[in-house]
């Protein structure tokens, strides 16, 4: 198969519990061998999405196809697609290489003994377990529960694995050098991964891939720098966390927001006229300072040590709140005194126009 | 000057003889945001629950308004704390919970009213001041727990992991209003945490301990740019950490030998360190700059002076607006590089040979 | 807290009330080295002996008090009760997987099952006896009417252990080893079952326990063969002698020391759990 | 769509896990308890029953001062040892469940009160007669403390033996579900009150009594099943001079009078129908678990 085939197809899936619409019609097409994060916030029907792929959810409309085939109707155990817990879900009464072994052990495939203990032999090496085989995974930490849990999967070498928030179970700390080697390990086999999280540098950090959802809609997909650069719709941008957004008016050539009359070159379709701007983009100067564009007045509330980063608050005469990220790397941030007046201001090239009159 | 916390010389030891805290010093002024950062075991529970009241203190003083409190039980303490599941009476509505701390006082029933529904509207609980607190959710749950203790006027309050049981996603908006709340109350807060990120983001002063000890109080930016030990270099940020001979002392800067040759970062004690003492040089990602093998090597000495490695780039990733680098040197140990997007976009390419270059102010020189 | 002058208070009350709890054992003890055959069943103690052990064995020469009918009796209060732990476990795993899913009626059916235990027992044994008599003609048997309404009395308690045990029961491994290509079935075999399996000792053991000792339910429903409590029931309705409390300690020695080995078993598997877990720390 | 939708699949399978134990109560304990009333309205001569409806002996029973009067006995007895059960339970329930600090050492206590129940339940009534007799091991005691001149009777078959040996024999289930429910506080949220600046008389008012009431409301519920339903203590260690519901039962059907029996059993059966209700009106048991 091509690269660019797909592995996985949704068509026009629908999923309700009672009055709620979890999955509202969607359909998507997933690129194969690709790391393909999925981003939503709570609620967006993430997990049910992935439910419903895996055959743990059947879907009350649409078709699922997996490697060209209709797998609509068809068991979980028999659909050969992956599924890596948030909370691990290891078997609590096996050992790690029980576990790993276990998908082979009691599968429908004969595979002899022999063969069975190599292949989980080279999961553990794969996911660096050695020397672990026989605890229990009360005996494990968190880090090597989400590699067991992956080696488990792997073994059974499927096309397709979906983790469902497979790091938010993990420490804070420990949470950056997973996502290395998730994506380090899925790049040596051929296979699919479909990460479904909620959280924005995750999605962006992991997925070669990133689609959107919300409320039970995939809103937008694409490479992570056209999510995180152009984002399709304010409800995108909002997701980021990474924008702050002015409602105003748009006419003509320009838009009317807080901060004045600011001409624009480029709107994105959409039914509300919106002004993004993203943090970092923006910049607080002291009155009499100049100006890259548009003038905001705005009090200083707080700032935030993101650690690389900082992000200071800033609260405008009508009590929005905007945020300035300044990153390190551009050397010390000001500092600003609680309460006092600044101006926010910002390359207006920068800016991302949202709003139903698209400029000619 | 009457400091509203002052712990003095405070030393915990448990039953069986192990110390939990050893000679723990501070002071904190009224209305300042403070946590106790570390790794899991390293006492920092403790202190805190040293302060709430709930451990009995071995050694040492603990004061609050300059008021020796040792003694004190938890319920005559001026001091309240939030539990890290919140610990809501599940039998009470919101309401009820929340008035809780003012019934024992005894307050008239106006009174009380007033308070409860002055509280709940400063945290915007008041339509939800009917329900049951089992059906709410994290968020809700935390500020109720949040009204429960601010209602009893505490001098102090003490947060036990406040964003712990928080989904992710909900951490960062709520670290933002805990952090303007506090601001607004102008109340002391403590919080002990074992995530960085939370301590950074919320505390004017951060206060790291490991092993029942304090490594380092600093304020978040000071943490992060310049620790004071190898420790909390390690445990702070993501550094990296060059080990070398004191080759010069002047005021602000120290020259250490090093096998990549002399260089250079901030003498932050600004002592005169003898030649040949071992130390270490600290570089923040953020503060190395990666530059392109390209460029003419004196420009660059212009710049940075002798702080320049050439390296190799192995992997580069852009993250949002940021773009992570990691580059190998030549004895094979790699550092890890990150900046803003905008300063190295299609600069780069991996597998090039390039430079790695810092100002010497932006690293620290600390005690090997 | 007061609980500084509040706690020795309840612990020493919590003495008593183990005393309480325990005295007529205690007496009962005693009692059980009455002088025999002619001692009674009551103080003072004429002569230390252990007569009365000796008599419960049939090892005394014959006099005028039978020795008591437990031969018979224990072997088919045994069998009762272990097909009445069998069914009553099947039935109580199976209705509360069957309650792991939201299903409409659900209280209905939950109030059903728990009323079980909740009718006193003269009422189905009364009930039982009637419908047998009356409706279907057949006689009562200890293994026909009163083991049903030992499995009416019983199974509620298995099925309220096993809906505790699978309300904390997290169903992703069962999604997980499905994921991995494992039946439905094998996955109950290998996962569930596995997991779930101290919950159906403890089932098990509820059920056994409750039908070796019961009595009401079985007194109107078990026909002629006596099980063990109504063969001593039917002793102390005419005359007590010791020999019924030296039986009374013997069955209370054989539960401590049952008790003792489980709790020493389950010491010992701590003691290494811990002992491993504590290795995890130091490494 | 495919035939089969998941949710009916499902529900099949949930049908088919459910239905023995459902029928196995429809048949063995719905039936025999209907089968009761419908018995209650026979003819009842001498020596057989026959299935014309009559009011006999329903009539028979509210007429007699013996049937009456032991209704009155059990629903006193019942309240009596409800009470004893819960006043003595509670402060135990207390320290096994919240105040002892170790799990061990309340596990280890909650252990001893159960271990009893493994002696026949028979043998554990009979004990109270040494215990409480004439000359018994309490006047024993008493006599050589010198507190009393000659031994109290009234220990031993009176309505007295009966209430102390009931409340020995079900005390403990008082105990274990408050000490479970107990057991479940979390810790935290006696600490967060304390540190609002409660003591402990309202922290128990206010935070561990309500907490524990659904144990309260279970074990009272197990008390009330048992002693409503008692005849053998009664029988043991009364001398028959306490008869409950559960006696004339008993004896009824030793005499054959099963329609009398009936009777007696319908109103045993909506007195615990009431007392239940009443008792899963301040608590939903299936939110418990």
């Amino acid at each position: 198969m091509a690269k660019n085939e797909s592995i996985f197809r949704l068509e026009n899936i629908t999923r309700r519990f009672g009055a709620l619409t979890a999955l509202d019609n969607i359909s998507f097409d997933a690129p194969r061998n690709e790391y393909i994060s999925l981003l939503g916030p709570s609620g967006s029907g993430k997990t049910s999405l992935l439910r419903v792929v895996a055959g743990f959810e059947k879907p009350d409309t649409g078709r699922i196809h997996f490697m060209g085939r209709d797998i609509t109707d068809l068991p979980a155990h028999k659909r050969g697609i992956g599924f890596v817990f948030q909370n691990f879900a290891l078997f609590p009464h096996l050992t790690v290489f029980e576990n790993i072994a276990f998908g082979l052990r009691n599968g429908t495939d004969d595979v002899t003994d022999a063969e069975i203990n190599s292949r989980a032999q080279d999961m553990v090496e794969l996911v660096g377990l050695e020397g672990l085989e026989d605890r229990v995974p009360d005996q494990i930490s968190g880090g090597q529960k989400q590699r067991v849990a992956l080696a488990r999967t792997l073994i059974m070498q499927p096309k397709l694995v979906l983790l469902d928030e497979p790091l938010g179970a993990l420490d804070a700390n420990l949470r950056g050098r997973m996502q290395t080697e998730l994506r380090q390990i899925r790049e040596r086999l051929d296979v699919t991964f479909l990460h479904v999280t909620g959280s924005e540098t995750e999605s962006l950090a992991m997925g070669d891939t990133v689609a959107v959802l919300d409320r039970g809609r995939i809103i937008q997909s694409g490479t992570p720098e056209q999510i995180h650069d152009t984002p399709s719709s304010p409800d995108v941008a909002l997701f980021l966390n990474r924008f702050n957004l002015f409602d105003g008016r748009l006419s003509a050539q320009s838009f009317q927001g807080p901060f004045g009359t600011v001409p624009v070159s480029y709107v994105c379709q959409n039914p509300k006229d919106v002004y993004a701007v993203r943090y970092d983009r923006t910049k607080a100067f002291r009155k009499g300072d100049a100006l890259p564009g548009p003038a905001l007045p705005a009090r200083f509330l707080a700032s935030e040590y993101l650690g690389s980063s900082i992000i200071s608050f800033f609260e405008t005469a009508d009590h929005k709140q905007v945020e300035v990220d300044h990153h390190l790397s551009f050397g010390d941030p000001d500092d600003y005194n609680v309460g006092e007046e600044y101006i926010l201001s910002w390359d207006p090239r920068h800016a991302i126009v949202f709003g139903s009159e698209v400029a000619a | 000057m009457a400091y509203d916390l002052q712990l003095k010389n405070v030393g915990k030891v448990y039953d069986n003889g192990t110390p939990a805290v050893i000679d723990f010093d501070l002071n904190v002024e009224k209305g300042e945001f403070i946590a106790f950062l570390g790794p899991s075991g390293c006492g920092k529970s403790t202190t805190l629950r040293m302060i709430s009241g709930f451990e009995t203190i071995t050694t040492g003083d603990l004061l609050i308004r300059g008021q020796r409190v040792n003694d004190q039980p938890p319920e005559k303490r001026p001091t309240s704390m939030i539990f890290q599941n919140y610990a809501l009476f599940p039998h009470m509505n919101v309401r009820q919970n929340v008035r809780f701390g003012l019934e024992v006082k005894g307050l008239p029933k106006a009174e009380a009213d007033q308070k409860v529904d002055g509280i709940l509207d400063k945290l915007g609980l008041l339509d939800i001041s009917e329900m049951p607190t089992n059906r709410l959710s994290g968020g809700q749950r935390q500020r109720i727990a949040l009204a429960r203790s601010l209602v009893v006027e505490p001098d102090i309050l003490l947060l036990d992991e406040p964003l712990g049981a928080l989904d992710a996603n909900l951490r960062k908006s709520i670290q933002n209003e805990l952090k303007l709340l506090q601001r607004d109350l102008g109340i002391t807060f403590v919080f002990v945490t074992h995530a960085q990120s939370e301590a950074l983001a919320l505390s004017d002063r951060i206060i790291v301990m490991n092993a029942g000890r304090i490594e380092q109080i600093s304020p978040p930016h000071e943490l992060y740019t310049r620790p004071t030990n190898e420790f909390v270099a390690r445990f702070i940020g993501s550094n990296t950490i060059i080990p070398g001979t004191v080759k010069a002392t002047q005021k602000n800067t120290v020259t250490l030998d090093t096998p990549f040759g002399a260089i250079s970062g901030t003498n932050r004690i600004n002592a005169a360190h003898s030649q040949g003492e071992m130390m270490s040089i600290v570089l923040p990602a953020e503060a190395v700059e990666l530059i392109p093998g390209e460029t003419d090597l004196g420009q660059l000495r212009e710049t940075f002076g002798p702080n320049t490695i050439p390296c190799t780039i192995e992997r580069l990733q852009v993250i949002g607006h940021i773009m992570q680098m990691l580059v190998r040197l030549e004895n094979g140990e790699t550092i890890n590089i990150e900046g803003h997007v905008d300063k190295y976009r299609g600069r780069l390419t991996v597998g090039a040979s390039a430079y790695v270059a810092w100002q010497s102010a932006g690293a620290t020189i600390i005690a090997q | 807290m007061e609980s500084k002058t509040l706690k020795p208070i309840l612990a020493v009350y919590v003495a008593a009330f183990i005393l309480f709890l325990y005295g007529p054992f205690i007496v009962l003890g005693i009692l059980s080295f009455q002088q025999g055959p002619e001692g009674g069943p009551q103080f003072p103690i004429i002569e230390w002996s252990t007569y009365w052990y000796k008599h419960l064995f049939g090892l005394t020469p014959p006099s005028r008090i039978a020795p008591l009918p437990v031969g018979e009796a224990l072997l088919r209060s045994l069998t009762l009760a272990f097909m009445t732990m069998v069914t009553a476990t099947v039935l109580g795993v199976m209705a509360a997987q069957a309650f792991r899913r939201r299903f409409r009626g659900a209280g209905i059916v939950f109030y059903l099952i728990v009323l079980g235990m909740m009718v006193p027992g003269v009422l189905t044994g009364l009930g039982t006896s009637l419908l047998a008599n009356n409706v279907v003609g057949i006689e009562r048997h200890w293994w026909t009417t009163a083991f049903v309404t030992h499995v009416v009395y019983t199974f509620p308690f298995a099925f309220l252990v096993m809906l505790a045990i699978l309300n904390r029961f997290d169903g992703s491994v069962e999604e997980a080893a499905w994921s991995l290509g494992v039946s439905p079935a094998r996955t109950f075999r290998k996962v569930t079952f596995p997991l779930i399996f101290p919950g159906v000792l403890s089932a098990m053991l509820f059920a056994f326990t409750l039908s070796f000792d019961e009595f009401p339910r079985t007194l109107f429903a078990s026909g002629r063969d006596q099980t063990l409590p109504l063969a001593i029931y039917g002793t102390f309705s005419v005359e007590i002698h010791p020999n019924i409390f030296a039986f009374g300690v013997m069955t209370t020695l054989f539960s401590f020391a049952l008790l003792t080995v489980y709790g020493i078993l389950m010491g010992l598997s701590v003691r290494r759990a811990k002992k491993i877990a504590m290795q995890e720390d130091i490494s | 769509m495919s035939t089969g939708s998941p949710s009916t699949q499902r529900n099949t399978f949930t049908g088919w896990l459910l239905a023995p134990g459902v029928f196995w109560m429809i048949l063995f304990l719905v039936a025999p308890i209907m089968m009761i009333v419908y018995v209650s309205f026979w003819t009842q001569t001498t020596f057989a029953i026959n299935s014309t409806l009559t009011l006999d002996s329903w009539k028979n029973f509210f007429s007699s001062e013996a049937y009456v009067g032991a209704l009155w006995t059990t629903l006193r007895l019942w309240l009596i040892v409800l009470a004893l059960t819960f006043i003595i339970g509670y402060p135990a329930a207390l320290f096994v469940g919240l105040l002892v600090k170790s799990k061990t050492v309340s596990t280890i206590l909650l252990v001893l009160c159960v271990i009893p129940f493994w002696t026949s339940f028979l043998i554990r009534v009979l004990a109270w007669r040494p215990m409480l007799g004439k000359e018994g091991a309490i006047n024993i005691i008493l006599q050589k403390l010198g507190l009393i001149d000659s031994p109290i009777e009234v220990l031993l078959f009176s309505e007295l033996s009966v209430i102390i040996g009931m409340t020995q024999i079900y005390v403990v289930f008082m105990v274990g579900p408050i000490a479970f429910m107990l057991g479940r506080i979390d810790r935290n949220i006696i600490e967060a009150a304390r540190d609002l600046g409660a003591g402990f008389g309202r922290i128990f008012w206010k935070i561990i009594f309500p907490l524990s009431l659904p144990g309260v409301v279970v074990g009272a519920i197990f008390v009330s099943v048992m002693v409503l339903g008692e005849f053998a203590t009664s029988g043991a260690l009364s001398g028959r001079k306490v008869n409950l519901l559960g006696n004339i039962i008993v004896t009824q059907v030793g005499s054959l009078k099963w329609a009398m029996a009936s009777v007696v059993g319908v109103i045993l059966t909506i007195l615990l129908g009431i007392v239940v209700a009443g008792f899963l009106r301040i608590v939903d048991l299936k939110n418990e678990l």
